[in-house]
C-alpha cells in the first residue's frame, strides 16, 4: 500500500460490521440496533469506497490475514490472503453501498413486519449476512469463500424466517432455502476439496498457478462441484427453485439487499473462478461458457414468461431477478472482456434497479399490506412517490434510455456482436431485446395498474410511505438515472476489472 | 427574424418548456379554460422557438448542444439540421392546430381524463421535437420510446376493452420493433463504427477514410433491415398493424398519431438513417436498399387494396396513411438526392393533408356520430365546409395540384427516373388512382350524389362540427395549397441535407 | 408571394380560376353570370394585351425556378393566342348560356376550368402544363356530377380517374424528361429516340395527351361522361378538354407518323358509334371525337397548312360542338330527355332552337358558307397534297358520318317529323340559351364566309383558298348524294333508330371484367391480409395460452417444488454436469 | 340539309307541322335531286374539262365524291345499325334506371 496509514485497509470492509454484530444484539429493541447497523453500514461503505479508490489509482491490493505472508521459498501463501482488484472492489463497494441505502430503509418496514422484540436479533443477522457478503467478495482464499458463504448464507435463512410473522409460508420458504444453499455450499466444498487434492493449495492465485497445464478427472469434477455449487446459490437456470418464494416471503426489506446483492457476489465468484482460477487454458471451459449461453438465454426467457404471468408483484420481480440472472450468465459466457465487462456492469445496475423496485414494493406493502397485483391498482394517485419509483425503476429494468438499464443491454448487446459464439451474434442480440420486451410487459402490467387502473372504489384513503422510506427509495431511483449519465464507475471500472480478470493469471499479468 | 434569443436558447426552451405546461396543465385541472390556455400558450411558445430554430439552419447554423456522454463515442446531444428543423415547425406548428381542434373534439364528445390528455400531449411533442434536433442514434432512439410510451395513455383513452386491445397491439409492435429491432441496429452502427453520430454524407460512407464496409456487403443489408423494421412508426408493411390498430383512440389522437408526429416521426427516423447513417450515395452502390424499395412499393399498393375495402373512415385513412409512408420509404430506398428531397416533402404535404382529413372525419363523428362511410352518403350537404375541407385534402393526398401532395409524387418519379427504376412510376399512378377511388368516392358521395329518400334534410339546416374542429381542418386545408406554391423555398431549404436543388444542382 | 405563384399568377388563366373561385361565393345566379362575364372579358383583355408572336419567336413572360427547371407561365406565340382566344371565346358563350341555369358550381367550376384550359395552352413549360392539365380534370369532373344523377356521380368518379391517369401519365413523362435532360420546355418531342429506340418519356406523354384527346380505345370517358351532365355543363365539357389536347399535341408531336394512324381511326370508327347511340349527347360525343379525328390527322401530317387545319378547325369544332350540345341542351331543358326514341317533331315548339341545330349540321358537314367547309377543306387538302390517301379517305367519311349523326339524327329526327308525346313542350329555349346560340351560330357563319378572319389568327402564314370550285364541287357532291341515300332509306323504310339502351364501349371492359377483377384482387388482397393478421393474432393468443399453462402460477415450469424434489435435482444437475464433464474431455 | 321528311307517324297523328304538308314535302324532295343533278353534273363537266385537281388518281373519277358519299351513307346506315344490334343493353345493364333520373331531393344543388 503506497497511501500511509490506510494499510489496514483492505481489512475493514470485513471486520467492522463482524464486529459491529455481536454488539448489535445487546441492545434494547427498537430505534438503536438500526442506527447502529445503519452506522456500520455507511461507515463500511466509505471504507469500501476509499479501497476501490486505491485500488483505482494504485492496482491491485494484497493482504495477508494476520500478516501470514508466503514463507521465503514457498510459493504457495499459507494464511489466508485477502486480495482486492478492480472486480471485487467494485462488488464490495455495490454491496456496502446498497446496504448503506436499505438499512436506513429498514426502519419503519421492519418495525411493521417483524416482531419488535426481535429486532436487535434482525439487525444482528443482518450485519453478519453483510459481513459474509464482503468477505466472499474479498477474500483471495478459496475455502475462505466457502466459509464467507455459510456466514451469509446461514445469517440469510434466519432473515427469511423472520418474515413468518406477515406470512408463515416464509418458514417453508426458509427451510428450503437452506437445504437447497447447504447443498450448494457443499458441492462448493467438496469441488474446492478436490482442486486442493490436486494443487495442495487453496489461495486462489496460487491455484491457477498449479492448475496450468492440469487437466485431470479431478480437477474436472473440481470444477463441475465448483460451478454448480455456485451455480445453485446464483439460481442459475435450473437451479433456481429456492429463490423466488424465499424472496417473496422474506421482510421487504430483505427482499431488497438479497435480491441487490447476494446473486452478484455469487456472480462475482463464478467470474473469479472461471477466469481467474481456471482461466482460458483450462480446456473445459469452453464448453462451460457454450452451456453458459444456453442457460443465460433460457434462464432469460423462461423466467420472464414466469414473470409475466405472476399476480404477485414480489414474485414477479423475483423470477424477473432470475431472468436478469441469465443476462449476467450470457455477458460470462463471451469469454471477452466486452462481455465480462458488460456482466459486471449489469451485476451493477441491476442491483441498483432490483433494490430500487423491492424497496418501491416494500412501501406498498407497509401501507397495504399485499404486494398483489390488486393493490397496486390506481396506485400512482394514492402513493404517487411510490409509484413513480416504481415507474422509473421498472423502466430500468427494462432497458429504456435515460436508465442504468439502457447501459446494461447496451453494452451486452455491444459485447454480443463481438463475439464468435456458435450462435450468430444477431440472432443472440435478437434474443436480448425480445427477453427486454418481456420485462417490457411485466412491467408495462405493472405500470399499467398503477397509473391507468382506477383505484378500487372501496379502497380507504391511504398515505405515502415514511420519508424515511420514500427517500431511501429514492436515493435508489435516482441512482438508476445518475449512473447512465456517469458510467466511468460502472463501464470504466467494469471494463478495467473485466481486463483484469481476464489476464492470465490473477493480476500478475496485468497491469491493474 | 430578429430575435433576442440564440437558436441554441430556443432548442433549449422547445424542449423544457413542454414539460412546464405538463405541470401548468396538471395544475390546472379543474380550470378546463385556463388549462386549455396553458396548451395553446405553451404550444405557441414552441412553435416561435422552432421557427426561431428553422430559421437559424436555413442561414447555414447548425445549432446544437451536447447533454452528456455517456461512453465515448455515446452521448445525448442535439443538433439541428434542416430536415429536423422542418420537422420540429411540423410537429410545432400542428400541434397549436391539433390542440385547437382537440378542445372542439374533447369538448363536443364529452370525454373524460381530459386533462391526462393534454398532459400526454405535452410530453409527446417535447418528444417529437427530440427526434427532430436530435444529432445522433442514441438521442433519437430515447425520444423515440418516449413518443411511444406517451402516446400510449391517449391511443387507450377510452378506456374499454377496444381500446385495450388497441392499445396493446399499438405499444407491442412499436416497443417490439424498436427494442427488439431499432436498438440492435444502432448498436451494431456503434460497434462498427464507434459513434452513433448522424454525418452529413454518411456514417458507413466514411468520409475522407473511405466507407467502412463495402457498400455491397451483407451487412449493410442486415442493418437496413435492422432500421426499416425497428423503426416500426414507418408502418412499412408487415409493421403497419400498430397504425389501424391505434384507431380506437379519439380522433384528435389519430390526426396527432398520422399528421404530427407519431408516423412522421417514423419516416423521419427512416430519412435521417438513409441520409446520415447510411449515405444517400453508398446506398445506392449497394444492392440493399432495392429489397425495401419494392417492399415499399408493395407497401403502397397492398395497403390502398385493404384501405378500400374499409368501412369505417378511420381505419381507411390509416390505411392510406400506410400506403402514403411508404413513399416516404421509397424515396429513402431510391437512394438519390431528389428521393430524399421527395421523401422530405412527403412528410409535410402528407402531414398537411392527412390532418385535415382525420379532423374531418372527427368533425363528422362530433356532430353526427357517424364513423361508418356507408352512413355518411348526402352528409355532404348538412355539413358543407366540413366535407369541401375533406375534398382539398384527398386531392392533396392523391396528388393534384394544386395542393401540395402532388409535389413529392413529382419528385419520386424523378428519382425513380434517375435510379432507373421505371416500375416505381406504375406503382405512384396506380397509387394516385386508387387513392381517388377510397378516398374520393365516399366523401364526394355525400356531395355529389343525390340523396337517397330516405336522408332528408332541411335545406337551411347546416350542422356542421363546433368551429373548434371545423376551422384547424380549414387551416390545414388551406396549407396544403399554400405548401404547393412554397414548395421550392422549401426544397431549398433541405437542399444542405438532401443535396436536391433540381437537374444539376 | 412565392416565386411559382408570382409567375403562375400572371396567366390569364390563372387569373380566371381566381375569378372562378370568387364567384362561388356570390349568391345569385344573374350576379354570377355577370361577375364571370365580366371575368371573361378582363382576361381576354390581359391576354390581348401581350400581343401575339411568330411561332419561331414566342414571347416568355411569367419566369421562376423550381426544383432547378426554369418554368415559364406563358408563351405567347400564334399557336397558343389562337386556342386561348378560342378557349375565352367558348368560356363566354359558356357563360351566357348558362346566365340562368347554371349552377352555382357549374358556374364558378365552369370558369375555373376555362381558366385551366386556358392556363395549359398557354403554358411555356411541362410542368405548367401538368398543373393546369390537372386542374382542368379537377374542374371539369364536377361539371360532370353537375349532372345531378347517381349516373352522373358514377360516371364523374370513372372519369376523375381517367383524367387523372392522364395527368399521371403527363407526370411521369415529364418525370423522365427532367432526368434525362433537364429540360422542362414543352417543345416539340419525337416518340423515337436518336437511336431509333423508343422513347419512353415522350411515349408517357403521348399517352397522357391521347387520353384527353380521345385516341381510339382512350376515348371511352367521353362518350361515358358528357351525355351524364346538365344541360349547361355539357357545352362546357365539349369545349376544352379534348382542344386543350389538341393544342398539346400540336406543340409536342407535330408531324409525329403515327397520328396519321391515330386519327384516321379516330374519324372513322367513332362515326359508326355515333350512329349506333340512342343518347342525343351521346351521338354528339362520338360525333366530337370523329372530328378530333381530323385534327389529330392534321398535326400527323404535320405539315403547315396541316397544322393551320387541325387549329382552324379546332377552332370551328369548339364553336360547333358547342352550338349542337347548346340546342340539345335546350331541349333537354324543355323536354326533360334526349333519348332519341322519345323525340320527333321539336321544331314546332322550338323553331329557333331547330334553326340552330340546322345551322350546326350544315356546319359539321361542311356545307359551303359555314364555318366546317373552310376548316375542313384545309386538313382534306393537306392530306391530299401529301400523298396520305388513306388519311384522306378517312376524312371523307368522317364527313359523310357527320352528316348522319348530326344532320340526320340530331337534326332531323329530332326537330322534324312528328310530335311525340315528349315534344309537348312548353316553348322554345330560354332567351340567354338562345342569345349564346345565335352569337355562336354568327360565328359559324362569319368564319364561313370570312375565313381570312381566321387565317391570319393561325399559326402559320399559308395562302390557302377555301372557295375553289373543286373543293366546293366535290363536298356538295359527297353531302348530297349522302342526304339523297339516307332520304331514300327513310322513304322505303330501310333506316330504323338505332334500339334505345345502353351502347357498349371499349368501357365496358373496365366495368364489367376489369371490375370484377380489380374487387377481386382488392378483397384478395384485403382478404389474404385480414387472414394473416388474424393468424397472427390467434397464433399470439395460442401462444400465451401456451405460456400461461406452462409458466403460469399453475404451470409445471411455475409451481414451487418441494424441498426433496429440488435437492434431486440439484443431484440431477451435478450428475450430468459432471457426465458432460467427463465424456466432453 | 333541307333533306328527306317523310316520316309515316306524320299522317297518323295527323298534326301536321309547315313540313309535313305533302306539297312542301313534294318542293323538297324535287330540290334535293335537283341540286344532287347539278352538282353531279358539274363535276363531271370540271373533270372532263380538265379544270379540276385530282390529289388522286381514285378520285380523278368524274362522280368520285358522289359515289363515295353515296357508298359510305351506306355502309355506315348497316354497320351502324349492325353495331346497334350488336353492343345495345338494356337501360339498365350497368346502372339501374332510377340511377338516371334526377331525384328532387328538395334542396337544389350547391
Amino acid at each position: 500500500m503506497a497511501i500511509p496509514g490506510l494499510e489496514q485497509l483492505p481489512v475493514l470492509p470485513v471486520v467492522i460490521p463482524l464486529v459491529a454484530a455481536p454488539l448489535t444484539l445487546l441492545m434494547k429493541p427498537g430505534r438503536a440496533p438500526w442506527a447502529w447497523a445503519t452506522l456500520v453500514s455507511w461507515v463500511t461503505f466509505v471504507v469500501t469506497l476509499l479501497l476501490l479508490e486505491a485500488v483505482w489509482v494504485h492496482g491491485p491490493v494484497e493482504y495477508a490475514m494476520g500478516g501470514w505472508g508466503a514463507p521465503e521459498g514457498m510459493s504457495a501463501p499459507i494464511g489466508i490472503t485477502y486480495y482486492v482488484d478492480l472486480a471485487n472492489a467494485l462488488v464490495l463497494t455495490l454491496v456496502a453501498g446498497i446496504a448503506s441505502v436499505v438499512f436506513p430503509y429498514a426502519y419503519y418496514s421492519v418495525e411493521s413486519e417483524i416482531d419488535h422484540r426481535q429486532t436487535p436479533a434482525f439487525y444482528t443477522a443482518l450485519l453478519i449476512c453483510f459481513t459474509g457478503l464482503l468477505g466472499v467478495t474479498i477474500t483471495g482464499d478459496a475455502f475462505n469463500v466457502f466459509v464467507f458463504l455459510e456466514i451469509s448464507s446461514l445469517s440469510t435463512y434466519a432473515l427469511i424466517a423472520m418474515g413468518a410473522r406477515n406470512d408463515r409460508r416464509a418458514l417453508t420458504a426458509s427451510f428450503n432455502y437452506l437445504v437447497m444453499g447447504t447443498i450448494g455450499a457443499t458441492f462448493y466444498v467438496i469441488g474446492i476439496g478436490l482442486l486442493y487434492q490436486a494443487t495442495g493449495t487453496l489461495n486462489m492465485l496460487d491455484l491457477h498457478q498449479q492448475l496450468m497445464g492440469q487437466s485431470n478427472r479431478m480437477v474436472e469434477a473440481g470444477f463441475a462441484f465448483i460451478i454448480t455449487g455456485i451455480g445453485l446459490k446464483l439460481a442459475m437456470v435450473p437451479l433456481h427453485l429456492w429463490l423466488p418464494n424465499a424472496y417473496c416471503y422474506a421482510p421487504s426489506a430483505i427482499s431488497a439487499f438479497l435480491a441487490a446483492t447476494a446473486t452478484k457476489v455469487q456472480v462475482y465468484i463464478i467470474l473469479r473462478f472461471m477466469f481467474s482460477v481456471f482461466g482460458f487454458e483450462f480446456a473445459f471451459l469452453e464448453v462451460a461458457l457454450n452451456a453458459f449461453i444456453v442457460l443465460g438465454i433460457v434462464g432469460m426467457f423462461y423466467a420472464s414468461f414466469v414473470a409475466v404471468f405472476r399476480d404477485n408483484v414480489k414474485q414477479m420481480l423475483a423470477y424477473s431477478s432470475i431472468a436478469q440472472i441469465g443476462y449476467m450468465l450470457l455477458g460470462i459466457s463471451f469469454g471477452t472482456v466486452d462481455g465480462v465487462a458488460a456482466s459486471l456492469i449489469h451485476v451493477f445496475n441491476h442491483a441498483l434497479i432490483k433494490a430500487a423496485l423491492f424497496m418501491g414494493v416494500g412501501c406498498v406493502v407497509l401501507r397495504l399490506g399485499s404486494s398483489n397485483f390488486a393493490a397496486f391498482n390506481g396506485l400512482a394517485k394514492r402513493m404517487p412517490w411510490t409509484a413513480w419509483g416504481l415507474i422509473i425503476s421498472g423502466l430500468s429494468l427494462v432497458g429504456v434510455p435515460l436508465t442504468v438499464g439502457f447501459i446494461s443491454k447496451w453494452k451486452l448487446m455491444e459485447a454480443a456482436f463481438q463475439t464468435q459464439t456458435f450462435i450468430p451474434p444477431l440472432l443472440i442480440v435478437l434474443l436480448i431485446g425480445a427477453s427486454s420486451l418481456l420485462a417490457a410487459i411485466y412491467i408495462g402490467r405493472l405500470a399499467y395498474a398503477m397509473l391507468l387502473q382506477p383505484v378500487p372504489e372501496d379502497a380507504e384513503p391511504v398515505k405515502e410511505a415514511p420519508h424515511l422510506m420514500r427517500i431511501t427509495m429514492w436515493i435508489m431511483v435516482l441512482a438508476n438515472i445518475w449512473f447512465f449519465f456517469q458510467t466511468d464507475v460502472t463501464v470504466g471500472v467494469a471494463t478495467r476489472a473485466a481486463q483484469a480478470l481476464l489476464d492470465t493469471g490473477l493480476g500478475y499479468g496485468g497491469a491493474y | 427574424m430578429l430575435s433576442l434569443l440564440s437558436p441554441e436558447m430556443a432548442m433549449y426552451i422547445s424542449l423544457i418548456l413542454p414539460i412546464f405546461g405538463l405541470f401548468g396543465i396538471m395544475l390546472a385541472d379543474k380550470v378546463p379554460n385556463v388549462r386549455e390556455g396553458v396548451t395553446l400558450v405553451t404550444g405557441a411558445i414552441v412553435f416561435y422557438m422552432a421557427i426561431i430554430v428553422a430559421v437559424a439552419v436555413s442561414g447555414g447554423a447548425r445549432p446544437g448542444f451536447e447533454v452528456a456522454e455517456i461512453i465515448p463515442g455515446l452521448a445525448i446531444r442535439f443538433e439541428v439540421e434542416p430536415l429536423g428543423a422542418m420537422f420540429g415547425v411540423i410537429a410545432s406548428g400542428l400541434w397549436i392546430v391539433n390542440s385547437l381542434y382537440s378542445i372542439g373534439y374533447m369538448r363536443g364528445t364529452h370525454e373524460k381524463h381530459q386533462t391526462r390528455f393534454y398532459m400526454c400531449f405535452a410530453i409527446a411533442i417535447m418528444s417529437a421535437l427530440g427526434i427532430a434536433y436530435s444529432a445522433n442514434l442514441l438521442t433519437f432512439f430515447i425520444f423515440y420510446e418516449v413518443l411511444t410510451l406517451s402516446t400510449f395513455p391517449l391511443v387507450t383513452h377510452k378506456e374499454n376493452e377496444a381500446a385495450r386491445n388497441g392499445g396493446r397491439i399499438y405499444l407491442g409492435i412499436l416497443l417490439g420493433t424498436s427494442i427488439g429491432l431499432l436498438l440492435p441496429a444502432i448498436v451494431l452502427t456503434y460497434v462498427l463504427t464507434g459513434t452513433t453520430e448522424f454525418t452529413l454524407g454518411g456514417l458507413f460512407a466514411g468520409g475522407a477514410e473511405g466507407p467502412i464496409l463495402m457498400a455491397t456487403s451483407p451487412v449493410i443489408f442486415v442493418l437496413l433491415a435492422l432500421f426499416a423494421f425497428g423503426i416500426g412508426k414507418a408502418a412499412l408493411m408487415p409493421i403497419h398493424p400498430w397504425l389501424p390498430a391505434a384507431m380506437v383512440a379519439p380522433t384528435p389522437v389519430s390526426a396527432f398519431l398520422h399528421a404530427v408526429a407519431v408516423v412522421k416521426a417514423g419516416v423521419f427516423g427512416i430519412l435521417k438513417v438513409v441520409i446520415f447513417i447510411f449515405g444517400v450515395d453508398f446506398l445506392a452502390e449497394g444492392w440493399a436498399a432495392d429489397f425495401f424499395l419494392w417492399l415499399a412499393a408493395f407497401s403502397v399498393l397492398a395497403a390502398s387494396a385493404i384501405a378500400m375495402t374499409q368501412d369505417n373512415l378511420k381505419s381507411r385513412l390509416a390505411f392510406s396513411t400506410v400506403s402514403q409512408l411508404s413513399y416516404v420509404t421509397i424515396g429513402a430506398m431510391l437512394a438519390t438526392s431528389m428521393g430524399v428531397a421527395g421523401g422530405a416533402t412527403q412528410i409535410a404535404a402528407h402531414a398537411l393533408g392527412k390532418m385535415t382529413l382525420f379532423m374531418c372525419a372527427g368533425a363528422i363523428y362530433v356532430a353526427h356520430h357517424k364513423s361508418l362511410i356507408s352512413e355518411m352518403r348526402g352528409l355532404g350537404r348538412k355539413m358543407p365546409f366540413t366535407f369541401i375541407a375533406f375534398i382539398i385534402g384527398a386531392f392533396s393526398i392523391i396528388g393534384l395540384p394544386p395542393m401540395a401532395g402532388s409535389w413529392p409524387k413529382f419528385m419520386l418519379m424523378w428519382s425513380a427516373a434517375d435510379a432507373g427504376h421505371q416500375l416505381v412510376f406504375v406503382v405512384l399512378i396506380a397509387s394516385s388512382l386508387m387513392n381517388i377511388v377510397y378516398l374520393l368516392t365516399p366523401m364526394l358521395r355525400g356531395f355529389m350524389d343525390p340523396m337517397s329518400s330516405g336522408l332528408k334534410f332541411d335545406k337551411d339546416c347546416l350542422a356542421e362540427a363546433p368551429l373548434f374542429c371545423l376551422v384547424p381542418a380549414w387551416i390545414t386545408a388551406i396549407g396544403t395549397i399554400v405548401l404547393f406554391f412554397y414548395i421550392e423555398p422549401l426544397i431549398a431549404f433541405l437542399e444542405p441535407v438532401t443535396g436536391a436543388i433540381g437537374f444539376g444542382g | 408571394m412565392s416565386d411559382l405563384l408570382a409567375g403562375l399568377i400572371q396567366n390569364p388563366g390563372m387569373l380566371l380560376i381566381v375569378a372562378g373561385v370568387i364567384v362561388a361565393l356570390l349568391p345569385g345566379r344573374q350576379l354570377r353570370a355577370i361577375a364571370a362575364l365580366a371575368a371573361i372579358i378582363g382576361c381576354y383583355a390581359l391576354l390581348a394585351s401581350y400581343g401575339t408572336a411568330p411561332m419561331d419567336a414566342p414571347v416568355l413572360m411569367g419566369e421562376s425556378t423550381l426544383f432547378g427547371l426554369d418554368l415559364v407561365s406563358i408563351r405567347i406565340d400564334r399557336l397558343s393566342v389562337v386556342f386561348a382566344t378560342l378557349f375565352f371565346i367558348a368560356a363566354g358563350l359558356n357563360a351566357i348560356y348558362g346566365w340562368l341555369h347554371a349552377s352555382r358550381m357549374e358556374a364558378s367550376m365552369g370558369l375555373i376550368y376555362a381558366g385551366a384550359a386556358i392556363g395549359g395552352v398557354l403554358a411555356g413549360d411541362l410542368l405548367t402544363l401538368f398543373i393546369f392539365w390537372e386542374l382542368a380534370a379537377l374542374s371539369s369532373v364536377f361539371i360532370v356530377w353537375g349532372g345531378g344523377t347517381h349516373a352522373a356521380f358514377k360516371a364523374g368518379m370513372r372519369y376523375l380517374v381517367i383524367q387523372v391517369g392522364s395527368g399521371m401519365a403527363l407526370m411521369a413523362g415529364v418525370a423522365l424528361t427532367v432526368a434525362a435532360t433537364g429540360e422542362t420546355a414543352f417543345t416539340a418531342m419525337s416518340l423515337t429516340a436518336e437511336d431509333g429506340s423508343l422513347n419512353i418519356a415522350a411515349l408517357l406523354i403521348f399517352i397522357g395527351f391521347g387520353v384527353k384527346a380521345g385516341f381510339p380505345l382512350l376515348h371511352f370517358w367521353l362518350p361515358d361522361a358528357y351525355p351524364r351532365a346538365s344541360a349547361v355543363g355539357a357545352v362546357m365539357l365539349s369545349a376544352f378538354t379534348t382542344k386543350m389536347a389538341i393544342y398539346a399535341l400540336a406543340r409536342g408531336f407535330p408531324g409525329e407518323d403515327i397520328l396519321m394512324l391515330i386519327g384516321a381511326v379516330m374519324a372513322v370508327a367513332f362515326i359508326f358509334f355515333g350512329a349506333a347511340a340512342s343518347d342525343l349527347r351521346r351521338v354528339l360525343a362520338y360525333s366530337l371525337n370523329s372530328q378530333l379525328g381530323f385534327m389529330v390527322c392534321g398535326i400527323g401530317i404535320g405539315s403547315e397548312l396541316a397544322i393551320n387545319g387541325a387549329v382552324a378547325h379546332a377552332f370551328a369544332s369548339v364553336i360547333y360542338k358547342g352550338m349542337l350540345f347548346m340546342a340539345m341542351g335546350a331541349v333537354l331543358t324543355r323536354a326533360g330527355t334526349l333519348r332519341a326514341a322519345h323525340l320527333s317533331g321539336l321544331y314546332r315548339a322550338m323553331p329557333l332552337t331547330a334553326l340552330v341545330a340546322f345551322i350546326g349540321a350544315l356546319t359539321i358537314t361542311g356545307v359551303p358558307l359555314f364555318a366546317g367547309f373552310v376548316t375542313k377543306s384545309m386538313t382534306i387538302s393537306a392530306a391530299g397534297y401529301y400523298e396520305h390517301m388513306l388519311v384522306w379517305l378517312a376524312l371523307i367519311a368522317a364527313t359523310v358520318g357527320a352528316v348522319n349523326n348530326i344532320g340526320v339524327r340530331i337534326f332531323h329526327d329530332t326537330f322534324m317529323g312528328a310530335r311525340s308525346d315528349a315534344a309537348k313542350v312548353s316553348g322554345d329555349a330560354p332567351l340567354p340559351m338562345l342569345i349564346a346560340m345565335a352569337l355562336a351560330a354568327a360565328i359559324c357563319l362569319v368564319v364561313g364566309i370570312q375565313p381570312t378572319l381566321l387565317w391570319s389568327m393561325l399559326p402559320f402564314d399559308y395562302d390557302y383558298a377555301a372557295y375553289t370550285m373543286d373543293h366546293l364541287i366535290t363536298q356538295m357532291q359527297l353531302i348530297l348524294f349522302a342526304v339523297l341515300l339516307f332520304a331514300l332509306a327513310r322513304r322505303f323504310g330501310l333506316a330504323a333508330r338505332p334500339r334505345d339502351g345502353v351502347l357498349l364501349d371499349v368501357d365496358w371492359l373496365y366495368r364489367v371484367p376489369g371490375r370484377i377483377a380489380l374487387a377481386g384482387v382488392v378483397r384478395g388482397t384485403a382478404a389474404a391480409w385480414h387472414r394473416l393478421w388474424w393468424g397472427i393474432q390467434a397464433g399470439v393468443a395460442r401462444l400465451v395460452k401456451g405460456l400461461y399453462d406452462t409458466h403460469g402460477p399453475e404451470g409445471a415450469l411455475a409451481r414451487s417444488w418441494p424441498v426433496g424434489f429440488m435437492a434431486l435435482f440439484t443431484a440431477v444437475v451435478l450428475g450430468l454436469m459432471l457426465i458432460v464433464t467427463f465424456v466432453a474431455y | 340539309m333541307s333533306d328527306n321528311h317523310h316520316t309515316p307517324a306524320s299522317e297518323e297523328t295527323g298534326d301536321t307541322g309547315f313540313f309535313e304538308k305533302p306539297g312542301m314535302r313534294k318542293i323538297l324532295w324535287v330540290a334535293l335531286l335537283a341540286s344532287c343533278a347539278i352538282f353531279a353534273a358539274l363535276g363531271i363537266y370540271g373533270m372532263v374539262a380538265g379544270w379540276m385537281h385530282p390529289y388522286f388518281t381514285l378520285d380523278g373519277l368524274p362522280v368520285f365524291y358522289a359515289l363515295a358519299g353515296a357508298i359510305v351513307a351506306a355502309v355506315l346506315g348497316a354497320g351502324g345499325r349492325l353495331l346497334s344490334e350488336a353492343l345495345t343493353k338494356p337501360s339498365d345493364y350497368y346502372d339501374s334506371p332510377a340511377d338516371e333520373t334526377r331525384p328532387d331531393d328538395g334542396e337544389g344543388r350547391p
